[in-house]
This record gives C-alpha cells, sequence and structure tokens, in this order.
C-alpha cells in the first residue's frame, strides 16, 4: 500500500492534486478496513453447509461423497489445491467446475439446468452454486494456496492460462496483463493486483471469492474472471469451461504460498 | 422461510457487545428489472432485541439501510450464558427470530 | 411459527393503519413504522414527523463513517452520544430520495452508541439527529461516495 | 521379485517423469480458448481473432523489435481521419461526461448504446475528479502545459483516433479506428484536453 502511494506521488506532475490522491487512497483503505467487521458472506457460509448436507437433487443425496481432490467428503483444505487434475473425468478442474461435476454423477442434477444461471442477479437469491462455494472456501481459510503442478495436464492447464493471461484481443485490444501485469496500476480508485509478483498474486487470489458491496451478493472466482472478460470487451466466457479453469490455474500457481482470506468483502 | 440472522453476542467489561447480520435484499423500490418494470420496496422495517424479557434495543428501518443488514452495539446487565433474541419484521408481513448466547 | 407470524403482522397492519391516520403516536408501541419520517424529504419535514419542534447542533454526538465510500451501496455508520437522557438516535442522507435511513430507540442501559450500515445514492452530508429528553440534536459528516469499475 | 521391483521403480519413474511433459502447440492453445467463450448479444466469439497489431503485440510482450515496430506504427497512422472540416476542438462539458462514461461494447450494451471513453479509468483529467486511475499518464494541465497551436491538436487527435500511431503496443484503446467513439465525441475530448476553459486546464 504504502509502495502505491509513493508510486503515485511520483508519477503525477501537479503535486496539489498528487497529494489530494494520497488523501483519497488512504482514505478509501479505511474504507475498506471498516467492511470487515460483519460480512454477510457469513450467511451465506451457513446456507452452503446445509446444501452440502442437505440430500438433493433427482438422486436425493448429499454431497458428502463429492472428492475435491482429498477423498470423498473432504472439504477442510480443499479449495487451496484447486484447479487439480482429477482421473475420474480425466481433466483439470478448478472448484466450481468440479462442484458441477459432483452435483450432476452423485446427485443427478441436470448439466445445462445448473450452469446456465451460475451467478444471482439483482434482487435474487444467491445460486445453490455460490452458497456451496462460500460454504467450501471458508473451510480453506489460512491455509496456504498450493495449486499442483505435478500431472502432465495440470502443466498444460497452466501454460494455456498463461498464454490466454498474456493474449490481446477485441475491440479494445485488452489482455489480462494490460491491468495485471504490471505494479501498482489502479481503474479508477480501485488496485488491479500484478500477477507477475509473488506477493499481490497472492493477495488478489486469496481474497476471492469475495462478497461485493456493490452487488449485495457473493461472487465466484469463475464470476470474477467473467466480468473482467465483460469489461475487457471479449465474448463471454463459458461457465466451468477449459480456458476458465486454466486462467485460474495460471493465477493459482502464480500465487502459491498465500495464505487464503476468502470469502472477503470488497466494494 | 428468510435465512438465519449471524448474531454474535460478547460478554465485556463495560456491557454486552452485540453484533447482528440479516439476510435481506432491501430492496430501495426505485430499482428497475431488466424488463423496465419497477421492482416495488422489501425491507425490514423493524428490529427488535431482547434480553430477559426486557427490550433493550428496537429500530425502525428504512429501505436505505444496505442490503443484508448489519449492526451493531451494546447494553447493560447480560452476562456469559444469558440468552438475547433478535427479531426483525419487513413490510410484506415477513419475520425471523434467532437466538444466541451471550459468551 | 405461522399464527404467530400472521398475528405479529395483523397487529403491526393496524398498527399502522392508526398511525397514518393519525390516531396514535409513533413509538407509543412496538412494533410500529413512522412512515411520515421515512417519506421526509427535509430536516423539518423529518423533526415533524419525529415529533421534535427545533434542533440544535451538537458537539456531543460523535458521526463514525468514512470520508470517502468506494461504494453507495454500504457505507458504514455509527453514532454515538454522550448527551444524557438519549431517547433515540436517527441516521438521515441529505441527499437521498427520502432522508431517514433508519432509527434506533435506547431504552435505559443501553448505550446511545449504534453502527449500521447504509445506502448512499451520491456525495452527501449524513445527519446524526439525537433525541434527548424529548429535545433534539444534530451533527454533521460529509461523506463522499466515488465511481468505480470500468464496464460502467 | 527383485526384477519386479525394479520394473514397477521404472513405471512409476516414467509416469512421474519430467520429459514426458510436452506443452500445448500455439494451435491447441488456442483452440481451447475459442472453444471457452460464446457469443452473447454484440460480443462474438470473432473479437478473439487477433489483428496483426494483437498477433505481433501478445507475441513480442508488447514490445516489438525496431523494424515491426515501425511497421505498426506506420500502419496505424495510416488509419488515423482526421476531421473533415479541419474543427478541431467540440464541446468540452460533452468531453467531460464521455470521459466518465464507461459503457460500450460489452454483451451487456445494446448495439444502439452510445459508447463514452471511459477516460478516467486511466487518466487523471480535471482536478474536481478525485477517482481516476493510473494505468495512463495524468491528463491534467494538458492544454496549458502543451498549448493548442495546430501540431499539437494533430498528434492528439492521432493518439486518441490510433494510440499504436506513435506507441505500437500501447495499452489505450484505439477509439477512433476500433469505432469506439465517433468523430464528434473525439472532437468533444479534444475540447476537454484543450480547450483553456475546460476543467482540464484550470
Amino acid at each position: 500500500m504504502r509502495a502505491a502511494i509513493a508510486s503515485a506521488a511520483l508519477a503525477a506532475t501537479v503535486a496539489g492534486a498528487a497529494l489530494a490522491q494520497d488523501n483519497t487512497i488512504i482514505q478509501i483503505e479505511r474504507y475498506r478496513q471498516m467492511l470487515q467487521e460483519g460480512n454477510p458472506a457469513e450467511l451465506l457460509v451457513v446456507r452452503g453447509e446445509g446444501l452440502w448436507q442437505e440430500k438433493r437433487g433427482p438422486k436425493n443425496v448429499s454431497l458428502a461423497a463429492c472428492d475435491l481432490g482429498l477423498g470423498a467428503g473432504v472439504v477442510k483444505g480443499a479449495y487451496i489445491q484447486m484447479p487439480r487434475y482429477f482421473a475420474d473425468a480425466d481433466q483439470v478442474m478448478d472448484f466450481e467446475t468440479r462442484l458441477v461435476h459432483c452435483m450432476v454423477s452423485l446427485q443427478g442434477f441436470k448439466r445445462e439446468e445448473l450452469t446456465k444461471t451460475p451467478y444471482s442477479g439483482a434482487g435474487q437469491r444467491q445460486t445453490d452454486i455460490e452458497s456451496l462455494t462460500a460454504f467450501v472456501v471458508e473451510q480453506s481459510r489460512g491455509a496456504k494456496i498450493a495449486v499442483p503442478q505435478e500431472h502432465p495436464q495440470e502443466k498444460a492447464s497452466f501454460d494455456r492460462g498463461r498464454y490466454l493471461f498474456y493474449m490481446r484481443a477485441g475491440p479494445y485490444d485488452f489482455a489480462c496483463s494490460t491491468c495485471h501485469g504490471v505494479d501498482n496500476q489502479r481503474i479508477r480508485l480501485q488496485d488491479l493486483p500484478n500477477f507477475e509478483k509473488p506477493e499481490p498474486a497472492q493477495r488478489a487470489f486469496a481474497t476471492w471469492p469475495a462478497y461485493r458491496v456493490s452487488q449485495g451478493a457473493l461472487r465466484t472466482m469463475q464470476w470474477r474472471l467473467w466480468d473482467c472478460f465483460r469489461q475487457m470487451r471479449w465474448p463471454e466466457p463459458i461457465f466451468a469451461s477449459q480456458a476458465t479453469v486454466d486462467l485460474t490455474t495460471y493465477l493459482g500457481v502464480r500465487a502459491a504460498g498465500g495464505k487464503m482470506d476468502s470469502p472477503s468483502i470488497k466494494r | 422461510m428468510p435465512d438465519p440472522m449471524r448474531i454474535r453476542a460478547t460478554a465485556q467489561p463495560d456491557g454486552v457487545d452485540v453484533r447482528v447480520l440479516m439476510s435481506h435484499e432491501m430492496e430501495t423500490g426505485q430499482r428497475r428489472d431488466s424488463g423496465g418494470t419497477l421492482v416495488p420496496a422489501h425491507h425490514i422495517t423493524n428490529v427488535t432485541v431482547m434480553h430477559a424479557g426486557k427490550v433493550v434495543l428496537s429500530a425502525e428501518w428504512g429501505p436505505a439501510v444496505s442490503k443484508n443488514p448489519y449492526m451493531q452495539f451494546k447494553f447493560q446487565g447480560g452476562k456469559k450464558g444469558d440468552e438475547i433474541t433478535v427479531t426483525w419484521l419487513d413490510n410484506k408481513g415477513e419475520t425471523r427470530t434467532d437466538k444466541a448466547v451471550i459468551n | 411459527m405461522k399464527t404467530s407470524r400472521r398475528r405479529f403482522t395483523q397487529a403491526t397492519s393496524v398498527f399502522s393503519l392508526l398511525a397514518a391516520a393519525g390516531l396514535v403516536p409513533a413509538h407509543a408501541q412496538q412494533p410500529g413504522w413512522n412512515k411520515a419520517a421515512f417519506e421526509a424529504k427535509s430536516m423539518n419535514d423529518a423533526l415533524k414527523a419525529l415529533g421534535g419542534a427545533g434542533v440544535a447542533e451538537s458537539k456531543d454526538i460523535a458521526i463514525t463513517a468514512p470520508d470517502i465510500a468506494e461504494n453507495g451501496a454500504v457505507v458504514p455508520v455509527g453514532v454515538a452520544s454522550k448527551i444524557p437522557n438519549t431517547q433515540a438516535v436517527y441516521i438521515l442522507v441529505e441527499k437521498n430520495p427520502n432522508w431517514l435511513a433508519a432509527g434506533f430507540n435506547i431504552p435505559q442501559g443501553t448505550e446511545a452508541n449504534v453502527a449500521t450500515r447504509i445506502k448512499m445514492g451520491q456525495t452527501s452530508n449524513v445527519l446524526a439527529l439525537v433525541k434527548a429528553n424529548n429535545q433534539f440534536f444534530v451533527a454533521t459528516k460529509e461523506v463522499k461516495v466515488t465511481l468505480g469499475g470500468c464496464g460502467g | 521379485m527383485k526384477k519386479s521391483l525394479i520394473f514397477v521403480v521404472t513405471i512409476a519413474a516414467l509416469a512421474g517423469c519430467e520429459t514426458l511433459y510436452t506443452p500445448p502447440t500455439e494451435q491447441e492453445t488456442q483452440a481451447v480458448i475459442k472453444a471457452g467463450f460464446r457469443d452473447r448479444g454484440i460480443a462474438k466469439v470473432e473479437r478473439l481473432n487477433q489483428s496483426e497489431l494483437q498477433q505481433q503485440c501478445t507475441k513480442h510482450g508488447n514490445n516489438p523489435p525496431k523494424d515491426v515496430r515501425a511497421r505498426l506504427e506506420k500502419a496505424a497512422l495510416a488509419t488515423v481521419k482526421y476531421p473533415a472540416d479541419g474543427n478541431w476542438l467540440g464541446d468540452f462539458k460533452l468531453g467531460e461526461r464521455i470521459a466518465q462514461t464507461g459503457a460500450g461494447l460489452q454483451w451487456t450494451d445494446s448495439p444502439q448504446s452510445v459508447a463514452g471513453g471511459n477516460c478516467y479509468a486511466c487518466h487523471q483529467l480535471s482536478k474536481a475528479e478525485i477517482s481516476y486511475g493510473n494505468i495512463g499518464p495524468t491528463l491534467y494541465n494538458y492544454g496549458k502545459l502543451r498549448g493548442s497551436g495546430e501540431g499539437v491538436a494533430r498528434y492528439t487527435w492521432a493518439k486518441i483516433w490510433n494510440t499504436n500511431s506513435f506507441n505500437a503496443c500501447s495499452s489505450m484503446p484505439r477509439f477512433g479506428d476500433a469505432g469506439v467513439l465517433t468523430e464528434e465525441q473525439i472532437r468533444h475530448l479534444m475540447a476537454l484536453l484543450l480547450d483553456p476553459n475546460s476543467p482540464v486546464n484550470k
């Protein structure tokens, strides 16, 4: 933070204006601090836990047999080791992709129905995917991000993700790296973590999913990428597509060792 | 059925600190849906916190309280192990009551 | 559960009818909702609806709120009153369509120190109105609301 | 017994062996990426077909070798359409509004919706707006520092129309060339930057 303030001060040529913005950044930081007490995501964690344990779907079973990579039903610490390779599906999956896989294969839900509207809209109740994500990610709070890179498919996922991260396209010529490949950049007053550096990458990855106060909803990692691509003027990323998983693999590996602190609360 | 609240009540030297998170849309009545129709207001109007049969806080809220409301206050006379009850009521007549033990 | 909810609702609607007709004063019983106060579009209207005649500025009211809110949908606001016999605390936003956001009745034994989160449509003064000894006092703080994101 | 143990170890070593991994080709990668997106509203998958500029900038990490750079800049400058009537400056008040607005070309925007320039996302402009980004340099006092001669106007117009004219692989969108803003909108932005009465130059 301090570095950001210092560099903002250096970059601005008009001293008075720069000082005004220094103060702005300090005040925004204070606002963010004030939000920390009382994160409505807690409400969703409770709901998600209920959904995880409840017998649901056409097959009327709970998700207790869902293997998130650490064995059937193991939820604690599961989130931080995803995306990972799953032999039963022969592909690399992030948490949300794996969750859908479990809901389809174990509970008998229809994939198309689950993935049609994975994110809740304004005035809507949060989706089951969002609620379950809140619960599972909470079980990794404090654990260190350790997205695996052992299986060849995990390595391929990383390589494709890196390619996607730097790929410029669309009418604005934007790549992810346009905003997230340089230190201390901001859009308006929002900090843009540089994923080429471990520390900002860790901080960013560790704080998603997050409760977004601007939307009054918990937003997942898939949503985070989806909304970035919207603003990049790209076409719509398909929920749980391999490309989105690959990008998350890339970001997760970049963030290795970061301490999970999610669900967080953001503007 | 509305989702349960999250209530934290902690006995401190200068009173019981109460923090409550409620699950509620708090629709302002000024937002339009994607079809352009005004979404009617839907918000909590009243919150009551009881301890030992006595009201320790009552609130009246309008739609300008944030979605998924948060509230914090402190009262005297409670001790560890006591129970407090929080009730909210909204403008559609829906209500929810949750209890928490002071710790 | 169901019956008690229905009874609660009925009691409220009867009460609000009476309140709307001006047959019972606000806060005369619980739960009531002071419709006129929540529709107030000025300090005078709000005061009138809350049963006040005048208002005095007070240094014994402290507002805890950010100078700048990154988003107007959630602005944390706390109000602490050191005025003896504080009975109620109200949070108002000057530039919201309706000024009054929330009111808290403070029974004896409860600290006149409450915090919640409110919505603000734009940069505005936030007012903390305090009722003590049946008189009204006020303190003011400006909160700037900024724009964010790159898709709006 | 011993033999089979060695056999097992060899298999395990092979299975976990680094050399077994061959990275996906560029073609394979692009196929996976394209399969991961879909048309929505005005945002079609064809937006992922990279232009020459996008390809070169991606390939060279936005720092192309000298000859490539010169070629890209020349091609970019050739796209610039200067105002036919020689009228550079519009209304700075409308320019400020365009600089504040970030809508346009997203899958949530309708084809009829008027796009903004969203300048404040990346630049400081007027002093009154405290919520500005820092991806681009500050433009506060842009006209005051540079004057309002024909050369400055011509350069600024070209910069907004196609930023790559002077800096290939710049992070800024090609507001004129990519059809984000109309000629009239660019004129208003020009006024915001160069008009002596604009808040930018106060």
